[in-house]
């Protein structure tokens, strides 16, 4: 589907957790047509903040024609975002980038913080044998909603709920093997799991983030240093927007 | 009821082109709007190879604007050739190539790669803020002005525009120096330099410190410029500079633009080009207009 | 926790004063807030005799920002001083008095009327853009901003800030000028050139077609001035433009200022002034940081 | 009472006519100490309008602290307001400016389109006789409620209610008498009410309008031609905002 940019209606919007929320929107096509990893570009009201905000796709409801964004507020967009309610309105534009591809038999979904959000729609999606690696900082969130489609690993920095330390960390500790990682998280996370998945020999795909202005391409403003003379730009860069933000491990660097 | 206008012989549907290095070469925002209602797609700067651009973070929002230090990243002239230009020549729009270089060779070398190719004006971007060597460095003083447009005139095919900083102490003197070495239009405003901190993590926001201030926040900034320079020379002018809506494009063209390009706004609105389209249309079967050209600095 | 600063030795007991114009002489605001809670009052630009300054419309909003053209209408240095001067010494604050002339006699005039006056800085504006005579024409050559700094100094009997117009090619050569010629410390910016065109009656919006433009969608511009400024010179600034809140104060002393200055803020809020007092005190505890004169130019 | 600016609950918001609407405002001690014909200034909610929109209090509740506007929608702050709804909040500061000052036996009360408003509460508030004249262009709002309070003359100028013409026209045709006039309304209306008033020997109070920018009399953007030197401003400029918005006739060139 092509994207497109529309008004769409809230349909539930709720705390999960401290700073995190979940929204419901009613987006139609989006819903249906969007694909694991994909992202939304959200628009403030208040015009003096013209930028989108991208936030990754969590759940579709297919049927429904809703889809379903969990973020976390850091400043004045996410802010206004968790202001609204049901049957307010938001501009929206999606859906956007390259999701996650589906391969292998034996995957490993790896979320770290905020990064956690898009691993739920491909969970949900992947027929293969799923280990679920969810990493927090302390306060846990979504974690439950993973039980139904894998084993569940859950780090936290400080301990206070599964193994403490990261995902690399709980990932070497429970010794995962998998012949497919994806990923979401911090940078540091994802070099992290780079690294890991070279040194295991096991395939790995990457979702990245960066300031965007566009969102769909065209001002190469949110690239990333890819390893190769990438096809579209002559150079090293790839747009993480529309070339991504889903990107196999040994096509950047982190 | 007339949109067209002509600038240097060279005739356009309507008045309403894209901002160079908002809209790429169009191929992005095809998706959404139908090239084919434009006046023209102005490409993003096109320089004699393949540049990569600087660091990123490059963009960062500010309040109603946005400051870019894109840095000029674009795959090269031959590439522009090869796939920009035969997918542009699909649709029924003029296209405007915006060119870019470090030195003067290079610009001469990317307009003279140009020359043979079905594209109808060149856009010589004298005026980027986010890149060391050349860009703005020669559109700083009168003197490079009229240099730099000599020697591309002296080798451009196709009409030339030259655009303009608004880094200036009086814009209006480059205006007349590019005028006196043969320019055929100016294009006017590129961004105005800026920055922003990160207060919390105490850093730059831009991994090049200073990016370009575009978007509406500057739009005041650009009318006085296009007023400015309209009163001091005769070359049609192309203004830019915060245009998001019919009134503000409708705002240049009575300051004395005779096309404008839309920038920042294709971000936060990609059908933004085809709506100003419109809404001109409409102002003008609203007011009697029968001829866009009779709005063309009409406030004095 | 410190939060004075010291420039030309004078001691500010907080880092914040009111930007020229916006406050009149402080009686206004000093309905909204304690003027002895400001570190200083910056007054309305202070002329030898009375001015009418321009037409109305004198102001009108634009996108994040707005444009005026007062004109400098002020009362004159006489009545400042039997009227103004006794009413802000009842408040526990420094006094910088803004002086504007249309010819370096006038602006000396004032300067020696204000010599045995009890106020504490001078803030010499060559920067008004809004006016016919003197004003930007004075702060836009390094040549006339030396000139006039020096005539200044060899009269004034306080400490001299020489307020910078952002309206040139490189203002870090007019803080050169400035410094070499001895001022004590600079401000900037003052507001840039802009203009807004009414679509609907096709005129100007405003009676003097041109304006100043400040408010948030200036502070990039602004930030960025201060910086470059403050890798230029040694002399201590008061930064300016847009600022709104305690981030946007934060982002110009990172950026190199020792003072801030609010200005268009007051108009949407007549309480930030005191609200970014709070906000800096408040950064500074959850900081940790002791000394706000650590926060200056610590972004490099 | 000195203004203050601060949030306030909106009680009701309503339509009266195309583009004219009324709004009730809890407005606590500023509906309690605002006179006739002060103003208050209203922010928009969203950041890229910066500038108040100064409206005339139109009636105050003193006992339940509510004050009431009656504005047109004629552009995008104008419009946001109109799109409030009961309980939502609006900033607003004041109460600004001088109103008018009861003087007299016999009173007109002169108010022209959008300056009929702030007649509203003066009417109510003088207790001397009252001619009420009130011109329209076309569509009346706010007659109705004149009624109470005197002898109420309407003029439009396409002659649809009332007498054909405007407020001079009507007030010539009806030999109206009085010896004081109070008038809100369009600058031409002004000039004809100050002529008017001049020739016939009687003394006029007239509310003013300009672009204003700060509204408390800092900035000197909103000032008109004074007849005399000002005491304040020592030139012949006085602000509207501050020292007006009402004028005696022969205190101000129009
Ligand atoms: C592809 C992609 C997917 C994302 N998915 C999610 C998600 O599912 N949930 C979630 O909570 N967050 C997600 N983010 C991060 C999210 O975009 C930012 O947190 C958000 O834009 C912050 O906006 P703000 O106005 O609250 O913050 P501010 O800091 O006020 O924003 C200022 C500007 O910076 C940009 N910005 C700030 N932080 C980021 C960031 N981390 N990444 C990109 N731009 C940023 C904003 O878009 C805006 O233009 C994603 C980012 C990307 C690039
Ligand atoms: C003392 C005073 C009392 C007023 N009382 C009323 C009233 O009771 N009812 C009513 O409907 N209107 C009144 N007005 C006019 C009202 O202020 C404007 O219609 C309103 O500001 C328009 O705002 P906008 O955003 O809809 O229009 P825009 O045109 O989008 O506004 C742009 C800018 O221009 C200013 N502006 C536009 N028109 C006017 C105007 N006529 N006067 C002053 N500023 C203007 C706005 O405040 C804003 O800063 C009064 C004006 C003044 C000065
Ligand atoms: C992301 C971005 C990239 C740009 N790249 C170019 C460029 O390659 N060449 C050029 O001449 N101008 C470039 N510009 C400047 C725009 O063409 C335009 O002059 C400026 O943004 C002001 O218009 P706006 O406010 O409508 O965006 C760029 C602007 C932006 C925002
Ligand atoms: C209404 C108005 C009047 C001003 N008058 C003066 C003045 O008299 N002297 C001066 O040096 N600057 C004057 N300025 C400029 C401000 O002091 C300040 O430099 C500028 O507005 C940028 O700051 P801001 O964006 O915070 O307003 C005026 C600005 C405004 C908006
Ligand atoms: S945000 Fe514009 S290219 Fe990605
Ligand atoms: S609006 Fe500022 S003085 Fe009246």
């Amino acid at each position: 589907m092509l994207a497109i940019k529309k008004k769409v209606k809230v349909a539930k919007n709720s705390r999960l957790a401290p700073d995190i929320y979940s929204i419901w929107l009613e987006a139609g096509d989006i819903a249906r047509y969007a694909l694991p990893g994909q992202f939304v570009s959200l628009y403030c009201r208040d015009g003096s903040r013209l930028l989108p905000r991208p936030i990754s796709i969590c759940e579709t409801d297919r049927d429904m024609g809703v889809i379903r964004l969990v973020y976390r507020v850091v400043g004045k967009g996410t802010k206004e975002l968790a202001g609204l309610a049901a049957s307010d309105y938001v501009e929206l534009m999606g859906p956007l980038g390259r999701g996650f591809v589906p391969e292998g038999k034996k995957a490993m979904l790896v979320g770290g913080g905020i990064g956690i959000p898009p691993m739920l729609e491909l969970a949900k999606q992947l027929s293969c044998e799923k280990q679920i690696v969810l990493g927090y900082r302390d306060v846990t969130f979504l974690d439950n909603e993973f039980y139904p489609y894998g084993k569940v690993y859950i780090s936290t920095e400080d301990g206070s709920v599964g193994a403490k330390g990261n995902v690399i960390d709980a990932i070497k500790a429970n010794k995962l093997e998998a012949d497919i990682i994806y990923a979401c998280g911090p940078t540091p996370m994802l070099r992290g799991i780079k690294e890991y998945a070279e040194k295991m020999g096991i395939r790995a795909q990457l979702s990245l983030e960066e300031r965007m202005a566009c969102g769909v391409g065209a001002c190469l403003g949110c690239v990333c240093k890819s390893t190769y003379t990438d096809s579209h730009s002559h150079v090293n860069n790839k747009r993480i927007c529309k070339d991504g933000p889903v990107f196999y491990a040994e096509e950047v660097e982190l | 009821m007339n949109t067209s206008v002509t600038i240097a012989g060279v005739r356009f549907k309507n008045p309403v082109t894209t901002a160079s290095g908002t809209f790429g070469s169009g191929m992005e925002y095809a998706d959404f709007v139908d090239l084919s209602r434009l006046g023209a797609v102005t490409t993003k700067g096109v320089a004699s190879r393949p540049w990569e651009g600087n660091s990123t973070p490059r963009v960062a929002e500010t309040y109603g604007g946005m400051l870019n230090a894109i840095g000029l990243q674009n795959p090269g002239v031959d590439v522009f050739i090869e796939r920009d230009l035969p997918f542009l020549k699909k649709y029924d729009t003029r296209i405007i190539v915006n060119v870019v270089g470090k030195t003067i060779e290079d610009y001469c070398e990317v307009v003279e790669r140009l020359a043979d190719c079905d594209v109808d004006m060149l856009e010589i971007n004298i005026s980027c803020p986010n890149v060391k060597e050349g860009g703005i460095a020669f559109g700083q003083s009168a003197a490079s002005v009229e240099h730099i447009t000599r020697e591309i005139k002296k080798r451009a095919r196709q009409p030339v525009i030259m655009k303009l900083s608004p880094n200036v102490t009086d814009i209006s003197e480059m205006a007349k120096a590019a005028e006196a070495a043969g320019a055929d239009a100016l294009s006017l405003i590129n961004t105005i330099t800026g920055m922003k901190i990160d207060v919390a993590r105490r850093s730059f926001v831009l991994a090049n410190k200073t990016g370009g201030l575009s978007g509406p926040a500057i739009k005041p900034i650009a009318v006085r410029m296009v007023y400015q320079v309209a009163n001091a020379v005769k070359l049609p002018i192309i203004g830019m500079g915060g245009i998001k809506d019919a009134e503000d494009a409708l705002e240049f063209i009575m300051a004395g633009a005779t096309m404008v390009a839309v920038g920042t706004a294709n971000f936060f609105n990609p059908y933004a080009t085809v709506e100003i389209i419109e809404g001109i249309e409409k102002y003008m079967a609203d007011n009697g207009i029968d001829d866009i050209n009779d709005l063309i600095a009409c406030v004095k």
